[in-house]
């Protein structure tokens, strides 16, 4: 079951990609669940770490961290939009 | 939604004409009683610092697709004819154009209070992000706390 | 208030060309943000009957000096770079454009505020008469209420 | 002690012509007063008469019923505003 997991902006470059696929571990089933599970990698990944002010989407649509995340999603991590 | 039709979006590295898009707004309709529009620059100044450029990262697909979510949001609350979308991505300077929103209505207040609100809620749900060059390096500007409440205003 | 200051009032018979003075409230400028803008056009139906021109009737004069004051009070209340206002009499027919609002400042909330303000403040302050041309003949339009209640809201 | 007057748009159609050049009678001292005395006239100064919804303006100002009029002034009478 993998998912591809997509990071921009200072997110991107905090982690050093743009991006992976990644296959989902046992119990990580929600972007909050996932966003944790990188975070726990260190270094640049703290950046996902809880109380970072971090958006998420699913299959590019903004999501709250209690969204399913299935197998063939596209996740991506990101810092509040800056856009305008 | 592509350029062309009466709502449409467009999300391109290229310069826009403004004046052009205007027109086009009310062009060979005779309904139309009102165009709002605005134009977002790239200013050579912000929080303190002096700008001397700016990169515009965004996210390819869903940048289109919030921006459709957008003005569909728009069309559900007011009265349209048309809008017109349109975000540049990549490196800009100051006086740069950044951002075209324009709306076609028959009644000002609709035109109005649309073009606000997709220009507010552009800034919080659409996915760019501005990277700004000044003279102590590179920054990533941080969300302004004034655009969650303005698009929280709606 | 004359065309080529930063803030500028015409009462015009001629026509005007929208994208062109989008463009001159930002030009040779890099502290502007935001050019929020507004052009009013005739409809070719008002009230439910068909509209097949109207004449603008004015007071020369007076006319001029309400939208300065009008202007100086938007300046008073927002902190805005440029303002430009045109607004045409004489004989005009359905899609011709009857008005320009256009301001710019350094952000978007002080750009449209200020924008919205002067057509609402116009449409109750500046006297200007519409008299449009219907099959059932020539009438005079009426003030609208609602016009009234939305310069009321400043 | 002369004062210009002008009417406007459905005012002046009513009245039949663009202003007038006026001596004020004695006891007119206001906006509301001159246009009481006008619609006094009768026929088409009618539309002036109390009940229509007339604006006014003294030299080129907006003013209420109680301003004052002096000589030399212009006061313009004239329906409510519909442009933009």
């Amino acid at each position: 079951m993998n998912v591809k997991v997509l990071y921009f902006a200072s997110l991107r470059e905090a982690i050093g990609q743009p991006g992976e696929e990644l296959e989902l571990p046992a119990g990580v089933a929600t972007v909050g669940a996932l966003r944790a599970h990188l975070a726990a990698r260190g270094n640049g990944w703290q950046a996902l770490a809880g109380g970072r002010n971090v958006r998420a989407a699913v299959n590019q649509r903004m999501v709250g961290a209690d969204e399913p995340v299935a197998a063939g999603d596209e996740v991506a991590f990101f810092p509040p939009v800056t856009g305008g | 939604m592509r350029p062309g039709s009466d709502f449409s979006v467009s999300v391109q590295e290229a310069d826009f004409d403004a004046g052009a898009e205007m027109g086009a707004l009310s062009a060979s309709r005779r309904d139309v009683g009102a165009v709002a529009s605005f134009v977002g620059l790239v200013r050579d100044a912000n929080d303190g610092n002096g700008v001397s450029a700016m990169t515009l990262e965004h996210y390819p697909g869903m940048t289109e697709k919030a921006l459709d979510e957008i003005v569909e949001q728009a069309r559900q609350r007011w009265s349209l004819l048309r809008v017109r979308v349109i975000h540049r991505f990549g490196r800009l300077e100051p006086a740069d154009r950044i951002v075209f929103v324009g709306v076609a209505s028959a009644h000002r207040g609709d035109a109005f209070a649309a073009c606000e609100f997709i220009m507010d809620y552009l800034k919080t749900r659409a996915p760019f992000w501005k990277c700004e060059e000044t003279p102590v390096g590179a920054r990533w500007v941080d969300a302004r706390i004034s655009d969650d409440s303005a698009a929280a205003r709606w």
